[in-house]
């Protein structure tokens, strides 16, 4: 009936919805616009400069990202001058001058990853857009970190990672604004081979449970590798679904196998599962070949081994910093963060605190925020006083190379913190690589606006 | 008579088409006005949406639909990495892929109904995730999820079929000579799409999708879905092939995931496995149930409130709340900072939580309804009340 | 061969835990057809009554020591445990047998909490739409999910077995097969406890009137209703034994798996899967389902099966529960008209 | 000639035989009244009639082809309707697209994909549908939804929904079960009204004043068999139904 002039005011109508639409929309865009005169993205303009925080505040390392962001607390008030200045006093070269960064006070925002690809870059993207961070910093995971350090790339901000060990975040998914202070799983192979030789030889059967994602097989292949080196012969090795809970029927195969060494590479939570349930098994009873059976854990945490209890006694593993070393840097920050907390710092609040102090050093020796300048300075800066002894970021991947931990499960604690003890302090020049052997590009640095 | 719910149809639309491009005004004031997030919305309001066609007009409670919003993402990733940086063909790709998806999933598991549809739909979206998070990662990448990288050089070997995960061609541009700095950005005809543009492209796919949805609900074919939930049996005895329907329902609305998932890519060009894991299916059903299911605007309300909630509270911490409490006195707003902190920050899923419990206990029938109540309250209290329209 | 003997083993072992957590859903889900998504965190609350015990228990007594001092400089705390001074020898007996007492304990307190959770919530949806159902109890999850964590923490709490039960028995001694095969003691005892707890829960509801009303009221309500029976009550009760039993599960669990304040939504799907393959309304259904799952897992993980099929072991629940729900109609024994719509 | 043709069928559940030998013929045009004492199989006959239930063996002919092994939704295409003893509707629909609902499947087929366009412009559809709510006395209600609705009003409903598809066979359950007696002699001049479209019925019934209101054949049903097949006034006399409805009683 009236179909005709009904249609004729339908679209008469929409056109008007559009329209005003963008009508309404445009001051949105002058907003942004007016941002573009920035020279590049976040450019502080204020008394503040703020950095992001992301890590893990639910899910399974949700410990863990409390204590990252722990460190980051204390490192902001470090900088700002207040507390008692932790490693700002013990690192070197520094310019640090406890007046914020380049006289601005630095200010920051916080948000949660859940350990969740997705999940992070929406956090990240929140500090980017809308709370103008011009740093993001954290994770507990390297699938989140790639992630982020992507999205960073392409925003045109800098990425600190926190923790992040697969090899790939400054491998094949390095990105020229990314850089990454924590060590991968080539290190942990490569300072863990020696020690293995010298404390069970060289005649020895390796069986391998391998979480089945990126950072599990890498670890895999780096310990592989690095055993193999050493005369070890592999026998087995099988992937374990992420997040399998009972590993029992993994665990049983090995009884069997023929296999005297154990190598769970697993982290967080399948690590502390696997771990507890392949001692209940009585794998650590057992003799095979006329040798002690032996269980390795490539990647421990110690925030982490708490949930496996007792059964970490006596395992090796390696890790990338513990709050018992007693060089300058490492005590220092330790008193400064226990003092604060009333607990040690994990390796994870390390890795975070060291991150911001670097960031902070760089943008001061640039004069500026810019990505370019921080890049600029961060590549091949050499440092030393933060706990690792002589550290320097290479310019080829943005990887810190430092001395690596070998530690051990600790037989008898002194305190409930007290679970590792460091076997070994490897050397630099032990864990390094070339960096071509990794792959991947690290483009061009991204400082546009945004 | 025909004429005024047609009318009131289009109002609806234009409010609702009204209300979704001013987003970036009106929602700056609550801190949800920045481009993620509003993409988000958008996004996940499409996907609500779609869900609800399924579970709000038939009934069918699907716990597997977020294996649609994968699919839909990595599909247009591949078609990024592949061929163009250009959304449109990553759209149509997504679109295609997650229909063919849901067809297959859909004519199996719609070989039963209820729970034992519910838990067959759960086993492949959760068999998909498992294999996409681990065996399927030559295509997949894993747990890093997939992403779009720089071009394979030039001299690449023949064995670069196997390196496509971390080195593209981009085929289609390279034959328009478009010169690559670093990693490219989606665009649409050389306009970004991230950022506010990104956040229009998806809004213009939302108020398409929901207008959509409207003729669908008011169609012949929405009657016979309705009608499938309110009594299968007799629908059968009325000579109705229900399964058809059924499978069209399944596939319209996977194909509505599969539009999600490939503009998540659209503005965000990475694609990972745990967007088809069970918590990421389930929150698709919280959004629809909270916002009402079997309504129109409700589940694009539901997904504004899960998204917007979590991206907001969990953002909040100490400092944010002193400076909320600044007004009052000192050993008060400590107090205050106290308790609300529970709720912020690492305690924002308890919010969460909290919400979906009290919205449930309170207003049965989701927010829409809570707001229909509201209205009809005020309304009755008017002398002259208009007759009730039950179109909306 | 012993590897297969092994695997059996292990079968049997996660079948009853999987078994086990799947009864209790069952038994509100099949049985009063509430859709519980809140059952998992049943089963969490379970074992963090075992490990709250086990904090109460092993209390300690806080001496500074004036001497040495931690990294940070506070003096080095000493502590010996409340429970040790107050009863000597049988305080460390209490604090040795912590997962076993807890489970006694986790009876009343699971009781008490399922019997206010029907009364305080559930009750009211019982003639409310099942998506209803699944926004509350998911929410009522993530709440007691949240508090948990505000007090344990994220990170998994490690709790140990008795110490005379902490190896594994020689199994294969017993059965003449070689020296290799080896079990844990605690999970052969959970085998056990999982077969007495579903057996008891059969007896119950088969052998007392009270089960027999209960089984009646599960077919026909409302004509049990109007025998003047107080079908609410039994209910109630019914809603409470479901807490017991998955809240005995998770605390027996603890020691085979460090739990943590998420623990229970890693179950949740699993538990679902298992209760709706065994068919919706049959307890027998959900106990076989779960031992037909444990043992197929068991075996899909061996690598001999997955050299053939890559991956098999990430998702042969999956496989088997759409393979059987497509071949069974209503899964293993499930009944007709149930949850059908 | 005969529209519906039921020869020899049997169905047994477990060791009970509910239907022995079934032989059965209703001439077009008729209404066919199926009565007999409780338990004696009459749903069960219908419940084969419409695919439900699948017999043990026998056959089923409707118009010349055979019914057995038809979805319910084929055997609805083919011309037959069917009005269940307990009120099947679409509780959560108003009372207009009830009715409506099976208009469509009868323009439209057993499927159709039209998510396009407005119900509302099927104007022809409407129309109808609310003429005929107006014929069974339901026009005032016909914006309410169906849960509103009084069982009376429901059963007019459901005969409303089997009328609008002009089936070419009504099937209808004890049409009149658990209703008034006002109520029922509505209905009986409801049937007898829409009786004059000429619509062969088949009527399942207990109530004998319904069934002598209406039938013009009427077969007797007694474990299983039919004993006596007849006019009205035969049946009234016939020992045999009188000693199966008595031994009926008696057990």
């Amino acid at each position: 009936m009236s179909s005709k002039k009904l249609n004729f005011s339908r679209r008469q109508l929409l056109r008007t919805g559009a329209a005003s639409g963008i009508v309404l929309a445009t001051p949105t865009f002058f907003i942004k616009g007016a941002n573009a005169q920035a020279a590049y993205c976040n450019e502080p303009s204020g008394s503040t400069v703020t950095l992001g925080f992301n890590v893990p505040q639910t899910g399974a390392y949700a410990d863990e990202g409390a204590d990252e962001l722990r460190a980051y607390k204390l490192a902001v008030k470090h900088l700002n001058g207040e507390g008692d200045g932790g490693m700002l006093n013990t690192f070197k070269p520094s310019v640090l001058k406890g007046n914020g960064i380049l006289g601005k006070k630095v200010a920051f925002v916080t948000g949660d990853t859940q350990t969740k690809s997705d999940a992070a870059r929406a956090s990240a993207k929140r500090m980017i857009e809308k709370d103008n961070a011009v740093m993001i910093t954290g994770g507990s995971s390297s699938g989140v970190a790639v992630a982020v350090q992507a999205l960073c790339q392409e925003a045109g901000v800098i990425f600190m990672a926190g923790l992040t060990h697969s090899n790939d975040t400054t491998g094949k998914d390095k990105r020229a604004n990314g850089f990454r202070h924590f060590f991968n799983t080539y290190m942990s192979g490569a300072a863990l081979g020696p020690v293995l030789e010298n404390e069970y030889g060289k005649e020895r059967v390796a069986y391998h449970l391998t979480a089945d994602y990126n950072w599990g097989w890498s670890q895999e292949k780096s310990m592989k590798d690095f055993t193999e080196a050493i005369g070890w012969k592999t026998q087995t090795t099988v992937n374990t679904p992420v997040g399998a809970g009972d590993f029992s029927q993994y665990i049983t195969p090995v009884l069997n196998s023929g296999a005297d060494v154990l190598i769970l590479n697993h982290y967080g939570k399948d690590m502390v599962n696997s771990l507890t349930q392949a001692v209940q098994f009585g794998l650590r009873d057992k003799q095979v070949n006329g040798k002690n059976f032996e269980i390795i854990v490539p990647l421990f945490s110690r925030l982490m081994a708490q949930g496996a209890g007792d059964s970490i006694k006596g395992i090796l593993g390696s890790t990338n910093w513990n709050w018992s070393l007693q060089d300058e840097g490492s005590q220092a920050f330790v008193k400064s963060f226990g003092a604060e907390y009333g607990a040690p710092p994990s390796m994870a609040a390390h890795t975070c605190y060291v991150q911001a102090l670097l960031y902070a050093n760089a943008a001061e020796m640039a004069g500026t925020f810019s990505p370019e300048g921080i890049v600029k300075s961060l590549e091949g800066f050499k440092f030393d006083g933060m706990g690792n002894g002589p550290t320097e970021y290479r310019a080829e991947d943005h990887q810190c190379f430092k001395d690596v931990l070998v530690v051990r499960g600790n037989q008898n604690p002194t305190s409930q913190f007290d679970l590792l003890e460091v076997v070994e302090v490897t050397p630099r020049a032990q864990v390094e690589y070339d960096a071509e052997i990794m792959g991947g590009n690290l483009g061009p640095v991204n400082a546009k606006a945004c | 008579m025909l004429g005024k719910s047609a009318r009131a149809d289009w109002i609806l639309l234009i409010v609702f088409s009204v209300l979704v491009l001013t987003a970036p005004i009106t929602l700056t004031p609550i801190g949800a006005g920045y481009p993620d997030l509003l993409q988000k919305f958008a996004i996940y309001g499409i996907f609500a949406i779609g869900f609800n066609i399924l579970f709000g007009l038939t009934g069918y409670l699907s716990f597997g639909h977020a294996a649609f919003l994968g699919v839909g993402s990595y599909s247009a990733v591949w078609m990024f990495k592949l061929f163009t940086m250009n959304a449109i063909p990553a759209v149509m790709f997504s679109l295609l892929m997650a229909g063919l998806f849901a067809l297959l999933i859909g004519y199996v598991s719609l070989r039963r109904s209820g729970i034992y549809f519910s838990i067959i739909t759960l086993a492949f979206a959760q068999m998909s995730y498992n294999l996409a998070y681990s065996v399927l990662s030559p295509i997949t990448n894993g747990e890093t999820g997939l992403q779009v990288r720089q071009l394979a050089p030039a001299d690449r070997g023949p064995d670069y079929v196997l390196k496509l995960v971390d080195e593209d061609l981009r085929w289609v541009d390279q034959a328009f000579g478009v010169v690559e700095e670093g990693i490219p950005i989606t665009n649409l005809f050389g306009l970004k799409m991230s950022g506010y543009p990104g956040f229009y492209f998806s809004a213009v796919l939302l108020i398409l999708a929901f207008y959509i949805a409207m003729r669908i609900t008011r169609s012949n074919f929405g009657m016979m879905l309705k009608a499938i939930k309110s009594n299968q049996n007799r629908l059968q005895y009325t000579g109705v092939n229900t399964r058809p329907y059924l499978l069209a329902a399944f596939v319209i609305s996977g194909m509505y995931a599969g539009l999600a998932g490939s503009l998540l890519a659209v503005t965000d060009p990475l694609a990972g496995a745990e967007r088809m894991q069970w918590t990421a299916s389930g929150e698709v059903v919280l959004m629809t149930i909270l916002g009402g299911a079997g309504t129109l605007v409700g589940p694009v309300l539901g997904g504004m409130i899960i998204k917007g909630l979590g991206s907001l509270f969990s953002s909040y911490n100490e400092n944010i709340l002193n400076q909320f409490f600044s007004f009052l006195p000192e050993p008060v707003r400590e107090v205050a900072v106290g308790i609300s902190a529970l709720f912020v920050g690492e305690g924002w899923e308890l919010t969460l939580g909290l919400m979906f419990m009290i919205i449930v206990i309170f207003v049965p029938g989701g927010i829409l309804q809570g707001f229909t109540n509201i209205i009809r309250m005020f309304r009755r209290k008017k002398p002259n009340p208009a007759p009730a329209k039950s179109e909306a | 061969m012993d590897a297969i003997f092994l695997q059996i083993l292990n079968g049997l072992d996660k079948g009853g835990a999987y078994a086990l957590i799947a009864l209790g859903l069952t038994l509100a889900f099949g049985t009063l057809g509430v859709v519980n998504f809140a059952h998992g965190a049943l089963f969490m609350l379970g074992a963090f009554v075992a490990v709250a015990f086990n904090r109460i228990i092993s209390y300690q007594q806080i001496v500074l020591d004036p001497v040495n001092k931690t990294a940070w400089g506070t003096p080095v705390e000493i502590r010996t445990s409340y429970a040790e001074t107050l009863f000597g020898d049988f305080g460390l007996f209490l604090i040795d047998y912590s997962v076993p007492i807890s489970v006694l304990i986790a009876i009343p307190v699971m009781l008490l909490i399922g019997i206010a959770m029907e009364r305080g919530l559930i009750r009211h949806f019982y003639n409310r739409p099942h998506a209803d159902q699944i926004l509350v109890t998911f929410g009522l999850a993530i709440v007691l999910e949240e508090i948990v964590k505000h007090y344990f923490g994220a990170n998994p709490i490690p709790q140990s077995a008795p110490s005379i039960f902490s190896g594994s028995a020689n199994v294969g001694l017993w059965l003449g097969l070689g020296e290799n095969v080896v079990y844990p003691w605690w999970r052969l005892i959970y085998f056990g406890f999982s077969a007495i707890v579903i057996f008891m829960v059969f007896a119950f509801l088969k052998f007392t009137t009270f089960g027999m009303v209960v089984r009646a009221g599960m077919y026909d309500r409302d004509t049990v209703g109007l025998l003047g029976i107080n079908i609410q009550k039994r209910f109630t009760i019914i809603f409470g034994l479901a807490a017991v039993v998955a809240g005995v599960a998770g605390a027996m669990y603890t020691p085979i798996f460090p739990p943590d304040y998420n623990i229970g939504m890693q179950f949740l799907v699993l538990s679902f899967v298992v209760v709706v393959v065994g068919g919706m309304g049959s307890l027998g259904g959900a106990v076989a389902a779960g031992f037909l799952l444990g043992i197929l897992q068991s075996f899909a993980s061996m690598n001999e099966v997955k050299q053939i099929f890559p991956g098999i072991d990430q998702i042969i629940i999956y496989l088997v529960a759409v393979i059987i729900l497509l071949t069974m109609p209503r899964g293993l024994l499930g009944r007709k008209g149930m949850m059908e719509d | 000639m005969a529209i519906l043709e039921v020869s020899d069928i049997n169905k047994r559940f477990g060791g009970l035989k509910a239907l022995d030998k079934v032989e059965l013929s209703v001439e077009e045009g008729t209404v066919h009244a199926i009565i007999g004492p409780n338990g004696a199989g009459k749903s069960t006959l219908l419940n084969c009639f419409v695919g439900r239930l699948a017999p043990d063996s026998g056959t089923v002919t409707f118009k010349g082809k055979s019914l057995l092994g038809l979805q319910p939704h084929e055997i609805n295409q083919a011309g037959v309707s069917r009005v269940f003893q307990t009120p099947e509707i679409f509780e959560d629909l108003s009372v207009l697209d009830n009715v409506m609902i099976p208009a469509f499947a009868k323009a439209d087929g057993a499927f159709k994909f039209n998510a396009w366009h407005r119900i509302s412009r099927r104007a022809e559809v409407r129309d109808e549908a609310s003429d005929l709510l107006e014929e069974v006395g339901l026009a005032d209600q016909s914006k309410m939804i169906c849960s509103a609705l009084s069982r009376g009003d429901k059963r007019r409903l459901e005969l409303a929904m089997c009328l609008i598809q002009h089936p070419k066979l009504l099937l209808l359950d004890e049409p009149t079960a658990g209703m008034s007696r006002a109520d029922t002699n509505n209905t009986i001049d409801l049937l007898k009204k829409i009786g004059e479209r000429g619509i062969t019925k088949v009527i399942i019934e207990h109530d004998m004043h319904v069934v002598f209101s209406l039938a013009t054949t009427i077969s007797v049903l007694a474990q299983g068999t039919v004993i006596a097949e007849g006019k009205p006034e035969d049946i009234k006399g016939d020992p045999r139904v009188q000693e199966a409805y008595l031994g009926g009683v008696h057990q």
